[in-house]
């Protein structure tokens, strides 16, 4: 331990004297404020955001090409047959809403649990939580065969005189996306308010002030406006918080309410959505490292909040893995044999590689996590989450593809190749995810500084006041130094 | 709107004058109500596109185009009465109302206004035959299957959905044909049910209650109209 | 008085802070001074504000809850009125209306409508958007996004008189106290 | 355009609803129109009600795209209404469909003139309302755009189009001094008017020589050899307890097959009294032997061997006295007991045999030698079978030369005009003839054939030829019927018949088809001359119309045919060849069921029809059997090259379980790089390894891997199975086709409940819904069905089905809405075969429905799963949930790249599914509201029998049953109660409506031992009571 005790910006070590600071460095209200909003006002940008972005932006333009070329042709130009009526496209699918839900779990769930260290990191989950979102929400629609009515799934007046299917599992997604991606926009809007209020303040360019200006709603920290706002953030959490757990729950409901061996299965909302944390995090790590790492931000997004995450991902790890036994157990102690060879054909039929990979980067690998030196290590955590977003994607392509290509009747048994078209699907939709990545960390404040100010020592109007237990600003270092902006 | 205050404090948090503000002009705040309105109306306007204009009554009602033949129902059907099974001979029998083939036209016009300048390329047709294209007026879907002689049957009188022809001089579409359309009539069959003997009568009208007429048309020719998919729809 | 306000076109007077314990008493002496149309103004929201300033609870509250009444209500009148009363159709056998089936879209209208009640309700009771503030044109007021904090009171507070309550805020121990316009009518 | 748009799709929305009335003004359309039927109509008033070009013309024309609205439509009503047309009204014409010597007599469906569907006549005895695949995909044929459009001459080098009068008169000046040097060569036909012409040609001075390239030359030569004269041998298996199949796949390979699976199926009824037993030795695994309770894999060379061990063995072992004349040597007899190819259960059958003396049957198959005919009918004669199970219809020959002839007449000289009357010759003569050599020594080649193949390109004249439904003529039936063959359409592009053209080269004045079938049967009731003109004679007319109005001639057959006497000179025992090995392999060459002889190469219905046993489409591949494989050190899609004496094909390998041993089964027909579009890269050639000496089989075959692997597209095992999955294929399958033992099922009539998975009692968690109304159900006799795809085929096309090609059918995309599921159990050298016909079997409580989210797929009140094409959006989550996968979906727009001429075949009933939908069986749903209408009309209900779905219509078998579950009557409910029926997957709780009868196999007791049949589901006491019909969901 005492090499990193040694360095200023590690703040993990494990004292019980002297908890960890969340903020390090000699920051205070002002270079804060600086050092968020300059990197969108003030500082060049990188040549390599440049690089990056030419990148992003050509793979979003595959993106669309490969969806042009869909609607074009039909689905036939991806690999489904028969028994796989459901590939990359759901499993795509899957993938980005169990990304999207890192973003909401860090704002709401930490909020209402007062993790004060979510301060630094929830702007950053947020967006990326609607972009993953906005990715999810083009494959559902993109795979249906006939793109140009697709607005059939909504309850719209027609001539037809006909509504929905409201016992359809499709439908049931199609409002519990809807709604998780309104209430994440909102919720995420709402908690930027102030910042970009920030931003307009420190912009100098006129087009920024309008901009800005427009967007800020005429935010002029007013604590009459804050009262409200904080509750209506409160709310906010906690209508967010029972909606992150239940996306993904209806998400797995597409699959548990079906009758194909392997998805009919009860333990799948909790388990989806172990997994969906479990991939959020590895997500908002991915991408948390680079962005703190080149725009100097270790202060505010420091190790200590890395190893927070670290550990949520150990926790949810083991969830997934123990999930995987329980499908097993069940499927054993089912006596059902049906669901018995579902499993066995898993793990040792034809997809047994994809399955294995599954395991190995979902099970075996987060159990590193609990090594410190692991946890705390930040290139080795970066290779950790992406093994973990490869398993995570293996996951739903095992779920989707491995019950549907052998389900009751032998005869119909079959196999799932992707296309080119598939795959490049797929890559164009990273393409689209990190554009909205990179323009967002270009254009709008990537640290929520708002909310960073309050878990600051100096915040605290009443410092020197005994700490209450489970008060919000309970974890402020006794020893740190008051009023430090004066 | 030039600020009034010149001193600029010397810390990074900005607020100094060396760049020009942007203060949003005071009728700014009135967008805030405009907005609202906008998206309301924009909700509204949605709605009414999507059960308004993108509906079938909206291109379909009052469709009369122009016929190769300048054929008047109202003389016809109307004047002299002749009775729509006389020409349309299938109706009763077959899915289809047949157009009737020009020798039909002929069994009158080869004696009757056989100079006549508008009946040339029926006269042409007969001699040639060559068939007159006639223009499609009420025309379903290809993968809506209707069938003349099960509502004939039924007792559902061509006016119901082809109006009062014997008043057309050019024939129009006056009902939307639509699925809801069609639907309204199989949920409630009975206004539109008459004895069978009636069905080409334009004219008829009970002396009773149309509905209670219908009720009893429906119990004694157990009509039962179905609203499964697969009666009109396969 | 509020009609000296009108002949000077003043908005009100400001004060500013540099740190939010200092300001949180400061409030607490203007609340007690006994005035109503003031403010303070903070980059963040500040604990133990609501009390110096003496702000009572908001109505946001019930607004959410009646969003997600209607939202609970039009869930399920929706699916029991689309699928049971207007088209029936017999699906998988199953009845018409049925309560398992129709949870999740209830409980998905109820939270977005709740979350639109929360969103618009805020807003709506703070006045916002607003994008025009007598305040955004003073030079040093920008710091209250970032950094400074203020206290505000209104010209139209009854009980302001300019140098009363000009002198009143000095003693309050932020710096210079300075006059706000009311921008011109556009 | 909004409209359109939101309906039906952007750019080529259009043709996916419209398909029909779309090409009503199309291009084509209109050159059809103006150009393809320019002559009148040979018979004025015969034809009058077919004439095309007034039908046509009633379909409703489509213009332009113009406007707001949807597209103007345009309705061209007749200019003078034939009579009893109306139009969009179906009507059926009777006429008759010949392949070969194989007549079918077939009712075809006319919708507005064109010919849409084919059925089997169901007045007719030997069709019954049935029809084979093949004569169901004949329709499609017609339609094919690779047809020849123009008569052309070849002159050179160089190809010109001219026509039919150009072409009559050069031929006529050609052989104006006589028929001397004229050489023709006929495929195989039994159209009394052809054989006559042909007769006549001969007597005329012409060479006349047939060649077919699978004949029944050698079953004759057999009945000659046996009985002194040759004769079509009638066969009545309704009244046989025993029978034995020497290769002869009776229920598919024979003129009377679909008479043949009736009067079998017939004669396996578990409920009576009696239940036959089959018998049959085969190298490849064909639907008889599917249907065999027990079946001996022989190489095709050694049947002969096994069917003198029979005969030594009932001889010598059973005692059985050999009659006069049978020509069998008992010294030699000797030799051949217990030879291995019978197997050692010989004396099993033999006893078997004695037993059923009278009562069995014993057939060889048209591949064995005559002398192998004739020991069969010397055993049906010993065993008194002739004149109980088998008659005998003699028949005269016509005196014809071979091919051999036909090439040596052309070497000498002899020949120096050719005319081909079809059949592509050069494509499928004998390899070791030099036909093509001596083809080109003839100095005018004339070529009749329906394609511009390798045949036309080899002639200088190449007339087009009629398609039946365009033709008149006639035929003969296997029992002796005259057979009317009647025109539905004219002939779209000027197309011939054989009797026309002979008619060119004998008659002064070239007679039409229309009078040469006429005055034939005119002659045939014994007039003499041409027939009475029309109009002339009301008694001829009388039976002329009723001759046309049924097909067939009532009462000129021989139903119950004759027995014959043996005079058989002595009978030579087969030769013993050098023994198969993996270095001699035996070449067993083979018709195939999709292309026959290559005939059906363009047919893409049948090209994509997958092969009963091995489910290929799309291609024949050599078939070896699993333990040769391993020998070869070949596997499943291992590219080969098939070597037979220095010549050579290149092949794929098919691993077959049941193949027997060192046999390779060539499939004839594929490779034909002369074919149409459709048929151009299907498969390999076999001819090319086929020789005049070995046209059946051949020894000395070699296998030798090229080290490249070729794609097969199956529609079953579409990726290779592991050993896990192929374990758990054997666990599964006996709970799905539930089978036992005819003991099994006497003892225990329940014991089909106890094969199912054993699970609590099913509960709905809801009050499930009352059908008090019609309940339409469907029951599929598994003791019946034998796998011959005729089912599929009738769906394919009364449904508008489309084809998808083998490239989508290798990705597992073949969108039949019927399909046979053909399961092997057991030991892979000799297993068990068993066929299941799975459509979507409209489950009450349907899985499908609840997750479609546009209610695209709901419930009728009839309790059909009801698919709405046009709600539907493609989620393709009711496929996913679908337990029996019978959902397919348009991957692609499948209509597409069809020309207005192909759209002519789809049934106007039925919507032509869009891109992006799905789609699936609906139990006809068109002929259910059709009979409903008609009901209506009639003021009535609908009666049993009213409604037939497409499958139920043509199953030879009548496997296929229709009809209300909820009527106590109906022959459906009937079987419902039986304690055979059982549900599919019924543990599931899904309540399917289409049920299955179980499987009863019949196994001599000698040979197996009385069975653990409906034991083995581990409890077998467990058995509850409770309505049959719902035993699974009652008991597990």
């Amino acid at each position: 331990m005492s090499p990193a005790a040694h360095d200023p910006l590690n703040n993990t070590v494990d004292d019980p004297t002297r908890p960890n600071a969340l903020i390090l460095g000699d920051n205070d209200f002002t270079s804060l404020t600086v050092k968020v909003s300059d990197i969108v006002l003030e500082r060049k940008t990188p040549r390599a955001w440049y690089v990056a972005f030419t990148v992003t932006a050509g793979l979003t333009g595959v993106l669309f090409l490969m969806i042009g070329y869909l609607f074009i042709k039909g689905v036939g130009v991806w690999g489904l047959n028969n028994p796989v009526s459901w590939g990359w496209a759901i499993v795509n699918f899957v993938f980005w809403v169990g990304i999207g839900h890192a973003g909401t779990l860090i704002s709401a769930i930490l909020f209402l649990l007062r993790q004060k260290w979510r301060t630094s990191i929830n702007r950053f989950a947020e967006a990326m939580t609607i972009f993953a979102v906005i990715c999810a929400g083009i494959f559902p629609a993109i795979h249906v065969g006939r793109i140009w009515v697709v607005y059939w799934l909504f309850p719209l007046p027609n001539y037809q005189a006909m509504w929905p299917n409201f016992r359809s599992p499709l439908l049931w997604d199609v409002f519990a996306v809807g709604t998780y991606a309104t209430v994440s926009l909102l919720f995420w809007y709402t908690g930027m308010v102030p910042d970009l209020a920030t931003l307009r303040d420190r912009a100098r360019g006129r087009m920024q002030q309008i901009i800005y200006g427009i967007l800020a709603v005429g935010w002029r920290g007013s604590h009459r406006h804050w009262h409200r706002y904080e509750k209506a953030y409160l709310i906010l959490a906690g209508l967010a918080t029972p909606l992150v757990l239940s996306v993904h729950s209806v998400v797995s409901f597409d699959f548990a309410t079906a009758q194909i061996p392997g998805w009919h299965t009860t333990i799948f909302p909790p388990y989806f959505v172990a997994g969906a944390v479990f991939s959020g995090f590895a997500m908002v790590g991915t991408l948390l490292i680079p962005a703190r790492q080149w725009f100097g931000l270790k202060e505010f997004i420091t190790l200590h909040h890395l190893e927070n995450m670290n550990k949520i991902i150990l926790a949810t790890g083991s969830m997934v893995g123990f999930a995987y036994a329980t499908e097993f157990f069940i499927a054993w102690y089912s006596g059902n044999p049906n669901e018995s060879f579902a499993f066995v054909n898993r793990a040792f039929g034809p997809y047994s590689w994809a399955y294995w990979i599954m395991v190995s980067c979902n099970v075996i690998t987060p159990q590193l996590f609990w090594i410190k030196k692991v946890r705390t290590t930040v290139p080795v955590m970066w290779a950790m989450y992406i093994f973990v977003n490869i398993g995570m994607w293996f996951e739903r392509f095992v779920i989707t593809v491995t019950s549907l290509h052998r389900d009751f009747l032998p005869s119909s048994w079959g196999y799932y190749d992707p296309t080119v078209v598939d795959i490049l699907t797929f890559v164009g939709s990273f393409g689209l995810f990190f554009t909205l990545v990179l323009l967002f960390i270009r254009f709008l404040p990537m640290v929520a500084m708002a909310e960073v100010k309050t878990v600051m020592p100096i915040a605290d109007a009443h410092s020197g006041e005994r700490r209450a237990v489970g008060d919000y600003h309970g974890d402020i270092p006794a020893a740190s130094p008051e009023g430090g902006g004066a | 709107m030039v600020p009034d205050h010149n001193e600029s404090p010397q810390s990074p948090g900005r607020g100094d004058a060396s760049t020009e503000r942007f203060v949003f002009p005071k009728w700014t705040n009135w967008l805030r109500e405009a907005s609202a309105v906008l998206a309301l109306g924009g909700l509204v306007y949605a709605v009414i596109l999507v059960t308004g204009v993108f509906s079938p009554e909206m291109s379909a009602l009052g469709y009369a185009p122009e016929q190769p033949v300048p054929y008047s129902h109202a003389l016809h059907a109307g004047k002299m009465d002749l009775d729509c099974r006389y020409c349309h001979t299938t109706v009763e029998t077959t899915a289809r109302a047949n157009i009737p083939p020009t020798a039909t036209c002929m069994n009158c016009h080869a004696t009757v206004r056989t100079q006549s300048e508008s009946l040339a390329s029926v006269r042409e047709s007969f001699e040639t035959g060559k068939p007159v294209e006639w223009v499609q007026v009420h025309d379903l879907p290809d993968f809506v299957y209707f069938n003349h002689a099960s509502h004939i049957q039924a007792g559902v009188g061509c006016i119901s959905c082809h109006g009062r022809v014997d008043r057309m001089d050019v024939v129009e579409q006056v009902e939307p044909l639509t699925m809801g359309w069609c639907l309204d009539c199989h949920r409630d069959p009975a206004p539109n049910l008459r004895p069978v003997e009636f069905v080409t009568d334009m004219e008829w009208q009970t002396a009773g209650d149309a509905d209670e007429l219908g009720r009893r048309l429906m119990e004694e020719r157990r009509i039962t109209p179905s609203e499964d998919c697969a009666t009109c729809h396969r | 008085m509020a009609a000296d306000t009108q002949i000077s076109g003043l908005y009100g007077l400001l004060t500013e802070f540099e740190s939010p314990s200092v300001l949180v008493q400061a409030a607490a002496q203007v609340r007690d001074a006994g005035y109503r149309n003031w403010d303070v103004h903070t980059p963040f929201p500040i604990h133990g504000m609501d009390e110096a300033m003496g702000i009572r609870g908001t109505q946001l509250p019930f607004v959410v809850l009646a969003g997600g009444l209607i939202g609970l209500g039009l869930a399920t009148l929706m699916q029991w009125w689309m699928n049971a009363v207007d088209y029936p159709f017999v699906i998988s056998g199953k009845p018409l209306f049925g309560i398992p089936a129709n949870i999740p879209v209830m409980f998905e209208l109820t939270v977005l409508f709740s979350a639109f009640a929360a969103f618009f309700g805020m807003w709506g009771l703070n006045g916002m958007p607003k994008w025009h503030h007598p305040l955004f044109a003073n030079r040093r007021f920008l710091r209250a996004t970032q950094d400074r904090f203020f206290i505000v009171i209104e010209a139209r507070d009854p009980r302001f008189r300019l140098h009363e309550t000009s002198a009143f805020l000095a003693s309050l121990g932020g710096s210079e106290v300075e006059e706000v316009k009311e921008s011109a009518e556009d | 355009m909004m409209q359109g748009s939101a309906q039906q799709g952007p750019a080529h929305g259009r043709n996916y609803w419209r398909s029909l009335q779309d090409l009503a003004d199309s291009e084509e359309f209109r050159h059809q129109l103006e150009n393809e039927f320019p002559g009148g109509v040979d018979a004025p008033s015969g034809m009058t009600r077919r004439r095309f070009l007034q039908i046509m013309s009633a379909s409703i024309a489509m213009t332009s795209l113009a406007g707001c609205r949807w597209p103007e439509e345009k309705i061209v009503p007749f200019a003078k209404r034939p009579e009893g047309v109306s139009p969009g009204t179906p009507m059926g014409f009777a006429t008759t469909f010949e392949v070969g010597p194989t007549v079918h007599s077939v009712v075809a469906t006319s919708y507005d003139g064109r010919p849409i569907k084919i059925d089997g006549n169901p007045d007719f005895r030997l069709s019954g309302g049935a029809a084979t695949a093949t004569a169901q995909a004949s329709v499609l044929d017609l339609y094919d755009p690779d047809r020849s459009r123009h008569l052309l001459n070849r002159q050179g080098g160089s190809t010109a189009t001219t026509d039919w009068e150009t072409f009559a008169a050069w031929l006529q000046e050609r052989i104006a001094a006589g028929l001397d040097g004229v050489a023709i060569l006929s495929p195989a036909t039994t159209s009394p008017s052809v054989h006559g012409l042909l007769a006549r040609a001969a007597t005329a001075g012409a060479g006349i020589h047939m060649w077919e390239p699978v004949c029944r030359r050698q079953e004759f030569e057999g009945v000659v050899r046996a009985f002194g004269r040759p004769a079509a041998a009638q066969l009545h298996l309704d009244k046989a307890r025993v029978l034995v199949d020497f290769d002869a796949n009776l229920l598919q390979d024979h003129p009377t097959a679909v008479h043949n699976s009736r009067t079998f199926a017939a004669g396996r009824n578990p409920d009576a009294d009696q239940m036959n037993r089959l018998y049959v030795w085969e190298n490849s695994y064909t639907i008889t032997g599917g249907m065999a309770d027990h079946r001996f894999p022989v190489a095709s060379r050694d049947v002969g061997a096994a069917v003198w061990a029979l005969a030594a063995e009932l001889v010598l072992g059973e005692g059985l006295p050999l009659p006069m004349n049978s020509g069998v040597d008992r010294g030699e007899l000797g030799h051949w007991r217990g030879h291995a190819a019978g197997g050692e259960h010989l004396g099993a059958v033999a006893r078997d045999l004695m037993a059923n003396r009278g009562h069995g049957f014993l057939a060889a198959g048209i591949r064995q030698p005559a002398a192998v005919h004739a020991l069969v009918h010397v055993l049906n004669s010993a065993l008194g079978n002739v004149g109980q199970t088998v008659t005998f219809r003699p028949v005269d020959l016509p005196a014809v030369g071979d091919i051999a002839g036909f090439i040596d007449g052309l070497d000498r000289g002899a020949y120096r005009t050719v005319v081909i009357l079809g059949g592509n010759p050069v494509k499928t003569h004998p390899a070791d003839l030099g036909f093509n050599a001596a083809l080109d020594r003839a100095e005018h080649r004339i070529y009749l054939g329906s394609h511009d193949d390798a045949t036309a390109k080899a002639c200088h004249w190449h007339v087009p030829q009629a398609h039946y439904l365009e033709s008149w003529g006639d035929a003969t039936s296997w029992d002796g019927t005259h057979m009317a063959v009647q025109p539905l359409i004219q002939p779209l592009y000027g197309g011939k018949t054989a009797a026309e053209l002979l008619s060119l080269l004998l008659d002064e004045t070239p007679r039409g088809g229309w009078q040469i079938a006429r005055d034939t049967f005119h002659a045939r009731r014994g007039g003499q001359g041409p027939a009475p003109a029309e109009g002339t004679d009301s008694g001829f007319e009388k039976t002329w119309r009723r001759f046309l109005h049924a097909g067939f001639l009532d009462g000129s057959g021989a139903e119950r045919g004759i027995a014959l006497a043996l005079t058989a000179g002595r009978i030579a025992a087969p030769a013993e060849g050098k023994a198969l090995s993996a270095t001699n392999l035996e070449a067993s060459f083979a018709q195939d069921q999709s292309v026959h002889d290559g005939r059906f190469a363009d047919n893409a219905w049948l090209q994509e029809m997958p092969d009963f046993m091995t489910k290929l489409a799309w291609d024949n591949a050599a078939i070896v059997g699993p333990a040769t494989a391993g020998e070869l050190d070949v596997k499943h899609g291992d590219l080969v090259t098939l070597n037979l004496a220095g010549r050579t094909v290149e092949a794929p390998v098919y691993v077959l379980p049941g193949q027997a041993k060192y046999s390779v089964t060539l499939h004839l027909g594929y490779g034909r790089d002369d074919a149409g579009r459709v048929g151009r890269k299907a498969g390999f050639d076999a001819y090319r390894l086929r020789t005049f000496t070995h046209l059946d089989t051949a020894d000395g075959l070699t296998v030798t891997k090229t080290g490249r692997t070729y794609e097969l597209a199956t529609t079953q095992d579409h990726h290779a199975i592991d050993a896990a999955g192929a374990a758990e294929i054997q666990d599964r399958v006996p709970r799905l086709v539930r089978e036992g033992t005819i003991g099994d099922y006497r003892s225990h009539p329940e014991f089909v409940d106890h094969l199912g998975l054993h699970h609590p009692p099913l509960e709905s968690l809801w009050k499930e819904r009352e059908y008090t109304g019609h309940k339409w159900g469907m029951a599929i006799d598994l003791n019946s069905c034998n796998g011959c795809n005729a089912c599929l085929i009738g769906c394919q096309s009364e449904n508008n089905v489309p084809v998808v090609g083998k490239d989508e059918v290798a990705l597992g995309r073949e969108m039949s809405w019927l399909r046979l599921d053909r399961y092997f159990l057991g030991d892979p050298e000799e297993p068990t075969v068993t066929q299941q016909p799975v459509g979507c079997v409209q489950c009450e409580l349907a899985p499908c429905e609840q997750v479609c989210p546009v209610a695209a797929t709901v419930h009728t009140e009839e309790g059909l799963n009801a698919m709405v094409y046009n709600r539907c959006v493609g989620t393709r989550y009711c496929s996913n949930n679908c337990p029996y996968k019978v959902r397919r979906f348009n991957w692609f727009n499948n209509f597409e790249d069809l020309s207005a001429t192909q759209r002519l075949v789809l049934n106007p009933d039925v919507t032509v599914r869009a891109r992006g939908v799905m789609e699936k069986c609906t139990y006809c749903v068109q002929r259910i509201e059709k009979a409903r209408v008609a009901a209506r009309v009639e003021d009535r209900d609908i009666r049993d029998g009213d409604i037939t779905p497409a499958c139920a219509q043509t199953c030879p078998t009548e496997a296929i049953v229709f009809g209300d579950l909820n009527d106590p009557e109906s022959r459906v409910s009937g079987l419902r109660e039986q304690s055979r029926s059982f549900d599919l997957l019924g543990y599931l709780n899904i309540k399917p409506r289409t049920f299955y009868m179980a499987r009863i196999r019949n196994p001599n007791p000698e040979i197996a031992p009385v069975a653990e049949h409906g034991e083995d589901d581990g409890h077998g006491n467990g058995k509850e009571t409770g309505d049959h019909g719902q035993v699974e969901q009652a008991h597990g």
